[in-house]
């Protein structure tokens, strides 16, 4: 069965747990700034929302790639960087409609979710099951999808 | 069915591999003019500073192609004759077609002064130039890199790392004029003379010529620059000298229709060579980007596989890192008349952000942005441009701070706030 | 008789309806014990955890202390704060 | 690993900033945080010297758990001598900043000195340099944070600053750091207003290394997360109340002071409590709390996100202060009891606006609320008239006259000046210095040690002055944790409140909240500093190194000229007993735990570590 990440903003209290899990997870070191995802706060609205790669099915940011370095994980659907082949031109940061998709001083690539083969350490971490990864079908995580279907697609092309 | 694709550019080939997923049964054919599998040219900086071997700015693995049953020909295509559906080669070999996709990108163009044609003068647009500049381009070697546009500034880092002593000649006032206003031009230029580079923008070559073991390259101001070798990066033209005589409408570009279909039915026109709809302002033009040729490709597949999809245009953008200097620029970045704009310039730290907005009902909508510096998430000034979201409050707390984009676009888009 | 019950934080669902924020009039019959109470209203035992009569706690033995005409019961679960 | 093993040191009067490694000894003896900031600032300064002098230093420093996944692993403390009361100054933090230091590749900041111009210190990584700041002097916290944002182009910079408070001389200003989260007490923010050091933004992306035991690392920091989470208090009780759920239950057991700690027991409690922030009101249907709130790393989220309502008095009129109109942080139970219970004012969204105040423009509520309370009852014997007030009716209950108050506060001007001395300057200025309800100069907060024996010991002991996270009784005089004692006995009292007082020293030292101790014993706590740290952290040694920093704590204010004269309570709790409800008659029996506590801590009669001590605990 595939299964997403599902991310509610509602219940998310900020508290960064998944972005030291991600960063420990991919660098070995809590390092937030390097966190593939993140959490955006809204002072004004006391919201906080959890926010990283939907793995959508469109995959912008795969087709933009001149070198094939993103690819798809075939067991969890996931849209992989392969570090050896990224060259860091960057173009995918700027086709990835949703921003998840970041240029990484560091490593001179670009970095994004993987779902850390089919475990993501942020949901594991998130205390509040603000982050899940559950059943594909059943995660209001369509609300991004959707999104990403109704507005960009439509914006650049529709099937008639 | 027999589809064939002229050009193995990035648009091509995804074109190709669209192609196969809709039409399994379909015979492709996949013709590129250059001895190398198709390569992606936005790879070849990094293969002039070795991060990359050659390999690596190929677009696909070597066995791609036949696994997806994809023919692949490298051979120049010297004319079409759209009346008997009919492609012909350089060795005069012919190939039918069903559906013919041109997707044959452009070329780069020099301009025509004395001397452009000299030996050690080279654009920097296919992996053989990018071999003949390796073999030029040495510690110490005197190279004037002739026009800071998109390419200029792309090979500009790949030079610099070559540690040659680099003149940047422009005749614009300012860097990357089709990309960046004057202020965020002006910081580029500063940026990159605080790198060791020489740059003389509002400046033209006048004409080059042999001097001892070297060249001397002529300016307008009066001034003349020893080189060892010249670079043109003077901007590209649509390739479609072939299409002479096919009867395939071309006017700066092949004309095509919101299906990306030329006045030929049968043939389809994708990427750098098509004048495709722009997303910004309706209008036809070539954008001559990577994003657009792929979504070209890819919609010009669709079509050419029977079904009926409509280009709504494609965003012209752009991201650029000038010595590790960051650029963007997104749509409509010089703005609209009446359009409300705001900008935030912070030159001690390199850092620029430019946002545009509509008019009338969509003035709350971004139309445009630029930007010079690290701008994390920077995709999701597509995602709101692509998508006209009405930013409402949003719009006055990115007028009063326009880092907040990021959660603008949150919050317009997760419905809270 | 009559006397009060207060219910406070989590527990101020299992409140019958009412006017009051947090207290009630309830009428028990004599010899009514905290625990009596406690039960009565479905309150977890684990959950009653800070128990008041008058302002006074109520620690160990909640079943021998006997509730009198007019006493206010207070209760609380494990809360903290600083 | 734990410690990044580098301090900043910036001499405000020659604006350099320099890196120095960090004394690996005195972090074996101190941890880190607290006791560490007050070793360097012990070794380094005189404890006589002026708190608002160029000579005094000021110290931000992070602990060895800062930034790492441990639950609230995201503190930092501000070290300092304190203006208000001439006493060690220490005041923790959370927030993001601990962890942005942290990721920034430091353990501590020492600022000395003073700059001849306003200045803020910016911090990328290895960089480190003053920058000037005469565009963000005069603005309030708020304003200079989104300035400093807006100027950096950057989302994610942290920023502690001063407000306009500070500037303008009041003692008990705070450093604020994202927008709602203060060191808060004792003046700190003050000390840094006096060095013209406006702000120090930060931005860290070196990230934290990983701790040298990494499998024990993670199970002991899952472990304690677990305990956090199946704890009813932890994982259910602040979550759902934040600390504002006591307002009720120290109401009802006798132990809340009101209108200056003249009364015991507050009829508008209920009004100003955690269930009541949760209640539709009546003009928008919505209630005050919008959400709960974690700071760094934190798996309880106790934090308060709330909302003033729109029609109310103190912003109805304000559209020019958007500020005012969304959420913010607050509030919190020691707000709302100072700014509320303690000035009789029971009017929840005049005390949200003014809790927004307070962080808008960096100033302790507590002292805050305290002294206005001390100038009603001034006011109200005649000794404060309306000419001294500017015209504002300065009666306890008036939240017209709370919020005046509080915007005379934030200009400097007139009364508000002297509501920025503190209580205890004000009673003196009044000729009535009885009638400050604090010890060492430091404000009390929302425990009255009539109803609440222990707590008036730890009041009177406290190192930074009234202050109840020196050694939070209250825990277990009221609220079982761990276990249940009597409140008006003192019998076992001075035990109880050394145990604490060491404890939280350890706490504070070690980069997390307090609030974990609610359901962590120093058995969950240990070994999640074992596991991150070199060397063996036992509980004994835990304990050691708590007890040890608050015996040097001790010896730097006797050192200042603090004496046991100052282990006092006010008259008032000593003598005048509570008059009604179900503390009624009780006074503070200080006198029958001071000399056991002086005794079981290894004082001398007159409040001074004995040699054996000095010498057990290697000071």
């Amino acid at each position: 069965m595939q299964r997403s990440l599902y991310l509610d903003p509602a219940k998310c209290t900020g508290c960064l747990q998944c972005e030291m899990a991600c960063s420990y997870e991919k660098l070995g070191e809590f390092n937030p700034s390097r966190s593939l995802i993140k959490v955006f706060t809204f002072h004004e609205e006391g919201r906080f929302a959890p926010y990283t790669c939907t793995q959508c099915d469109d995959a912008w940011c795969l087709r933009a790639c001149p070198v094939d370095a993103i690819t798809i994980n075939l067991s969890t659907a996931a849209k992989v960087v392969n570090e050896a082949k990224c060259v860091g031109c960057k173009v995918c940061t700027i086709a990835c409609p949703f921003g998840t998709v970041n240029y990484v001083h560091e490593t001179g690539k670009v970095g994004k979710c993987d779902l850390c083969d089919g475990d993501p350490a942020c949901a594991r971490a998130c205390p509040t099951e603000a982050i899940t990864f559950i059943d594909a079908n059943a995660t209001g995580y369509e609300r991004m999808r959707a999104f990403a279907e109704k507005s960009i697609s439509a914006a650049n092309a529709t099937a008639s | 069915m027999q589809h064939i694709i002229i050009g193995a550019g990035p648009c091509g080939v995804v074109a190709a591999e669209t192609l196969r997923k809709k039409s399994p049964s379909a015979k492709i054919t996949l013709i590129g003019n250059e001895p190398e599998p198709p390569y992606s040219r936005m790879a070849i900086p990094y293969y002039l500073v070795n991060k990359i071997t050659e390999d690596g700015t190929y677009l696909r693995q070597d066995q791609h192609y036949k696994e997806l049953g994809i023919d692949y020909l490298s051979q120049p295509v010297t004319s079409i004759d759209t009346g008997s559906q009919l492609v012909t080669l350089a060795d005069q070999s012919q190939l039918p077609y069903d559906k013919l996709l041109i997707a044959s990108g452009s070329h780069p163009v020099s301009p025509p002064i004395e001397g452009i044609d000299l030996p050690h003068v080279h654009s920097c647009w296919t992996l053989e130039d990018a071999r003949q500049i390796t073999a030029l381009a040495k510690t110490g070697s005197n190279v004037v890199l002739m026009g800071a546009g998109f390419i200029g500034c792309i090979i500009l880092e790949s030079l610099v790392k070559r540690g040659v002593n680099l003149t940047v000649v422009e005749m614009s006032d300012r860097m990357i004029p089709r990309m960046l206003n004057e202020t965020a031009g002006g910081l580029l230029k500063k940026w990159c003379i605080k790198k060791g580079v020489k740059v003389l923008t509002s400046t033209k070559i006048t004409a080059i010529s042999e001097s001892g073991s070297g060249m001397q390259v002529a300016l307008d101001n009066g001034d003349s620059l020893l080189a060892d070798l010249v670079i043109t990066a003077t901007g590209v033209k649509p390739n479609t000298d072939f299409l002479q005589g096919s009867g395939i409408e071309v006017d700066n570009g092949v004309v095509v229709n919101n299906r990306l279909q030329t006045n030929i039915p049968s043939v389809y026109a994708a990427g750098d060579v098509a004048r495709g709809k722009d997303f910004s302002t309706g209008n036809f033009s070539v954008q001559a980007i990577q994003p657009t040729a792929t979504d070209h490709g890819r919609i010009a597949a669709l079509n050419m596989a029977g079904m009926d999809v409509e280009h709504h245009g494609s965003l012209n953008m752009n991201v650029l890192d000038t010595l590790g200097l960051l650029s963007y620029s997104f749509g409509l970045w010089m703005g609209v008349e009446e359009g409300d704009s705001v900008s935030l310039y912070n030159p001690e730290a390199y850092q620029y952000i430019n946002l545009r907005f509509g008019v009338d009902e969509d003035e709350d909508v971004l139309i445009g942005a630029s930007m010079l510096g690290d701008t994390a998430h920077v995709g999701i000034v597509r995602g709101l441009i692509e998508s006209r979201i009405h930013l409402r409050e949003w719009k006055e707390r990115l007028l009063d701070n326009p880092i907040r984009l990021m959660e603008a676009y949150l919050a317009r888009t997760q419905e809270f706030g | 008789m009559k006397m009060y019950l207060e219910l406070y934080a989590s527990l101020m669902h299992l409140l019958p309806p009412g006017k009051s924020r947090h207290q009630r009039e309830i009428s028990v019959n004599e010899g009514t014990t905290v625990q009596d109470v406690i039960e009565s209203y479905h309150i977890p035992p684990e959950m009653a955890h800070i128990v008041l009569v008058n302002g006074h706690f109520v620690c160990d033995e909640r079943d021998k202390h006997i509730l009198q005409e007019g006493d206010t019961l207070s209760i609380w679960p494990p809360v903290a704060g600083g | 690993m734990s410690w990044t093993r580098k301090i900043l040191r910036v001499n405000l009067t020659e604006g350099t900033c320099t890196p120095e490694p960090l004394n690996m000894q005195w972090a074996n003896d101190y941890l880190g945080q607290r006791g560490l900031a007050t070793k360097y600032l012990v070794e380094e300064t005189d404890p006589k010297v002026h708190p608002l002098s160029p000579e005094n230093k000021l110290i931000m420093a992070t602990g060895p758990l800062t930034g790492t996944m441990v639950s609230t692993g995201g503190r930092y403390s501000v070290i300092t001598k304190g203006p208000l009361t001439g006493a060690i100054a220490c005041s923790n933090s959370g927030g993001f900043l601990g962890n942005e230091f942290k990721n920034a590749g430091w353990d501590m900041i020492i600022f000395e000195g003073r700059s001849p111009t306003p200045v803020y210190l910016y911090i990328e990584n290895d960089l480190a340099e003053l920058r000037p700041a005469e565009h963000l002097w005069g603005k309030s916290a708020w304003e200079a944070d989104d300035i400093l944002h807006a100027d950096h182009q950057d989302p994610n910079l942290r920023v502690a600053v001063i407000g306009r408070t500070s500037e303008n001389g009041c003692l008990f200003g705070c450093v604020i750091n994202d927008r709602h989260r203060a060191a808060g007490r004792s003046g700190v923010g003050t000390v840094m207003a006096s060095k013209h050091l406006k702000a120090v933004a930060v931005r860290g992306t070196l990230g934290v290394a990983a701790p040298h035991s990494s499998d024990e690392f993670f199970k002991a920091v899952a472990d304690g997360k677990e305990v956090l989470a199946e704890n009813p208090v932890t994982g259910q009780g602040l979550p759902t109340y934040g600390t504002q759920v006591l307002m009720n239950v120290i109401n009802g057991v006798g132990g809340l002071p009101a209108r200056n700690m003249r009364d015991v027991g507050f009829e508008g409690a209920e009004n100003i409590s955690g269930e009541a922030m949760h209640e539709p009101r009546a003009s928008d249907g919505k209630p005050n709390l919008v959400t709960n709130a974690a700071c760094f790393g934190c798996t309880i989220a106790c934090g308060r996100i709330s909302t003033i309502d729109k029609t109310h008095f103190s912003i109805r009129d304000k559209a020019d202060k958007p500020q005012y109109q969304g959420a913010s942080g607050g509030l919190e139970y020691e707000a709302a009891w100072s700014l509320g219970a303690d000035t009789g004012v029971d009017d929840l969204d005049a005390l949200t606006y003014v809790n927004f105040v307070c962080n808008e423009d960096g100033f302790d509520p507590i002292s805050f609320g305290c002294t206005v309370a001390a100038a009603m009852e001034l006011f109200e014997a005649g000794k404060i008239t309306l000419e001294d007030t500017g015209g504002i009716d300065l009666r306890f209950g008036n939240a017209e006259a709370l919020v005046a108050v509080t915007e005379a506060l934030v200009t400097g001007e007139g009364f508000g000046a002297v509501i920025g001395m503190g209580s205890k300057r004000l009673c003196e200025k009044y000729g009535d210095a009885d009638l400050s309800m604090s010890v060492k100069g430091l404000e009390f907060p929302a425990y009255d040690p009539r109803g609440i024996q222990g707590i008036g010991l730890n009041y009177a002991t406290s190192n930074r002055g009234a202050c109840h996270v020196r050694g939070y009784t209250i825990a277990s005089e009221i609220l079982g944790i761990p276990v249940k004692t009597e409140q008006t006995d003192t019998d076992g009292k001075p035990e109880l409140v050394k145990a604490f007082q060491d404890a939280t020293a350890l706490v504070d030292s070690a980069g997390i909240c307090l609030f974990t101790t609610f359901a962590w014993g120093m058995e969950n706590i240990a070994p999640q500093i074992d596991a991150a740290c070199e060397g063996d952290w036992s509980v004994e040694r835990c304990l050691e190194v708590g007890e040890r920093i608050w015996n040097l704590e001790r010896m730097y204010n006797n050192a200042a000229g603090f004496t046991a004269d100052d282990d006092k309570l006010p008259k008032r709790l000593l003598k005048e007993a509570i008059k009604s409800g179900p503390t009624k008659g009780q006074v503070n029996r200080l006198g029958e735990m001071l000399p056991k506590y002086y005794e079981i801590r290894g004082w001398t009669e007159s409040g001074e570590p004995t040699p054996e001590t000095v010498s057990r605990l290697g000071l």
